[in-house]
């Protein structure tokens, strides 16, 4: 478990959480980017515009 | 025959007859009309890839939209492919037919720019995640003075992809942007008219049925019906085609590579127009 | 710094310090003076036909003289490392450095031309041989008008191998040349200072000896001097050399391409300068 | 053997011999490419300048 860094409520993790998931806030709806694991750190996930190539 | 200025997009190696399409460019040239061709190669890097023991990687968005992720190596082997291999020979076989053409990639005189995207959203094993260290670009600006210049010295530009991306500290990396979105992009700051060659007919109502070519789009409801009858890699050619119109391209065309003349047909009616 | 007009000759990957050299040029034409930037690219060929699990092939002539042997596969991989890869990554980076970099191979625009030449006689295990299927050519003729047309329009060209190769039926083939004869063909053309960056600081009369370095060749006695201090690559860039004086270039520099400021320090004395 | 065609004179083949060999008539000097063997076609060898790439 880690605390949301928006609301604070309790988000849950798996066990093999990896960097770079994007996790949903079942509370206030944000999403989190893992950037860390063990330590969890946690961001607000980037929109993003996707752009593919060919 | 009423364009000055047109835009060629050849599509893949198996979508087009080369000698066909070069043949009727080199008339066209020798005739008076300014021709930009353009090209992509994905299946060609694909290939490389796999001869260099490594697979290609293609990623889904949350959305469900798959498209390449191109991390740095592959950047490489598409370097190597676009303006090395593909454009060497297009511009090659263009001189035999008496084509004065020369090869630039978007990188080339800041041709094609806009900002580096290097993190994407992508939706693995159910998951949704992050990926950084993409080698892609949104393309944005087009500098229409080294095609214009090449083109008024009686040169044939031929330009593929890479574009120049530009990264937040001011540095430039060669990125990767869609081949149809850059013949648009040229054919929108050129003002002139884009010419789509694939293995299809033109845009079909049924795919497969070659005979459901829609002929003309103009109003709202043929753009409706265009909407709906685009398909999988259709889809972004419809939106190349709305952005290159919107950018002051008077017709986008979609026709078939593989016909006599294929260039000169659509321009005379073959295909889909798009206006 | 006199120089109006220079063509720079990049060596190989490990001969120059590609940011350091950039940076030189950057400033250059920053200043005012007109660059022409060249590179070959041998070495990233033949590890890259290793990593696609081919060997370059290397002939002997009867008089013992090594070159490459150039096949269709081999010019295919060739067109892949030095106008995609090398040519890209090189424009890529003077771009970065805020330079308006043009990449061309010389088949764009007709820039290079001569004679395919596709028959050389090899001596085989001790046995004198024709072989066919040789991708090379005798570099005869360079279109200047398109590097001028580009650098009176701010433009830096970056102009690498293969030239425009002419075969007796007419057709064109892409067909590998020799870089330092490139640069010295471009420097003829365009009246300009040709300085060759190598990774040795100059022409030395003893090769082991770097305080042996030849500063100036101007007598005859000092070219006798020269031809006898060139030795082995060194005796065709001294070649090289000599075509490009008497195609009305003024100067030829060979000089350390891992100095600091290296096209800079060679215009104001360091290396050998050849007249 | 193989006749020269420059002189008429026997010219002696190696058992291995390979088309694209070069080979000397001893009696005129002759230089003679090796254009198929079995049967042996000769041509005179050409003069060939050296173009060397990259
Ligand atoms: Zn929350
Ligand atoms: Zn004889």
């Amino acid at each position: 478990m880690v605390d949301c860094i928006e609301c604070g409520a309790d988000v849950s993790l798996y066990d093999d959480i990896e960097a770079g998931e994007i996790l949903d806030c079942g509370t206030c709806g944000v999403e989190l980017e893992v950037l860390n694991v063990d330590p969890t750190e946690l961001d607000t996930a980037p929109e993003l515009q996707q752009d593919w190539g060919e | 025959m009423t364009a000055s200025t047109i835009v060629v997009k050849i599509g893949g190696a198996r979508a087009v007859n080369p000698t066909e399409v070069l043949d009727d460019v080199a008339e066209l040239v020798e005739a008076g009309t300014e021709v930009v061709v353009t090209h992509g190669g994905s299946t060609t890097v694909d290939d490389t890839l796999e001869q260099l023991g490594q697979s290609p990687e293609y990623v889904e968005t949350p959305k469900g939209v798959v498209g390449r992720f191109t991390d740095e190596k592959t950047m490489e082997v598409f370097e190597m492919v676009l303006p090395g291999l593909l454009n060497t020979e297009l511009v090659t076989d263009l001189q035999s037919a008496g084509v004065d053409a020369v090869g630039l990639s978007g990188v080339d005189g800041g041709l094609l720019t806009g900002p580096r995207t290097s993190a994407v959203r992508v939706l693995d094993d159910g998951k949704k995640k992050i990926r950084r260290g993409d080698h892609s670009g949104r393309l944005e600006s087009v500098d229409a003075d080294l095609l214009s210049s090449l083109l008024s010295d009686g040169y044939t530009p031929v330009v593929c992809p890479p574009m120049a991306g530009h990264e937040q500290d001011g540095q430039i990396t060669a990125v990767n942007t869609d081949a149809d979105g850059v013949a648009a992009a040229i054919a929108g700051a050129l003002d002139a008219t884009v010419v789509f060659l694939t293995d299809v007919p033109g845009i079909c109502t049924d795919p497969d049925d070659a005979t459901s070519v829609v002929e003309t789009v103009e109003t709202p409801t043929d753009w409706e019906m265009l909407s709906d009858a685009a398909e999988g890699f259709m889809s972004r050619k419809v939106m190349a085609i709305e952005n290159a119109l919107s950018d002051g391209a008077p017709e986008a065309i979609v026709a078939d590579g593989g016909a006599t003349k294929p260039v000169t047909g659509a321009l005379t009616g073959d295909g889909t127009h798009v206006h």
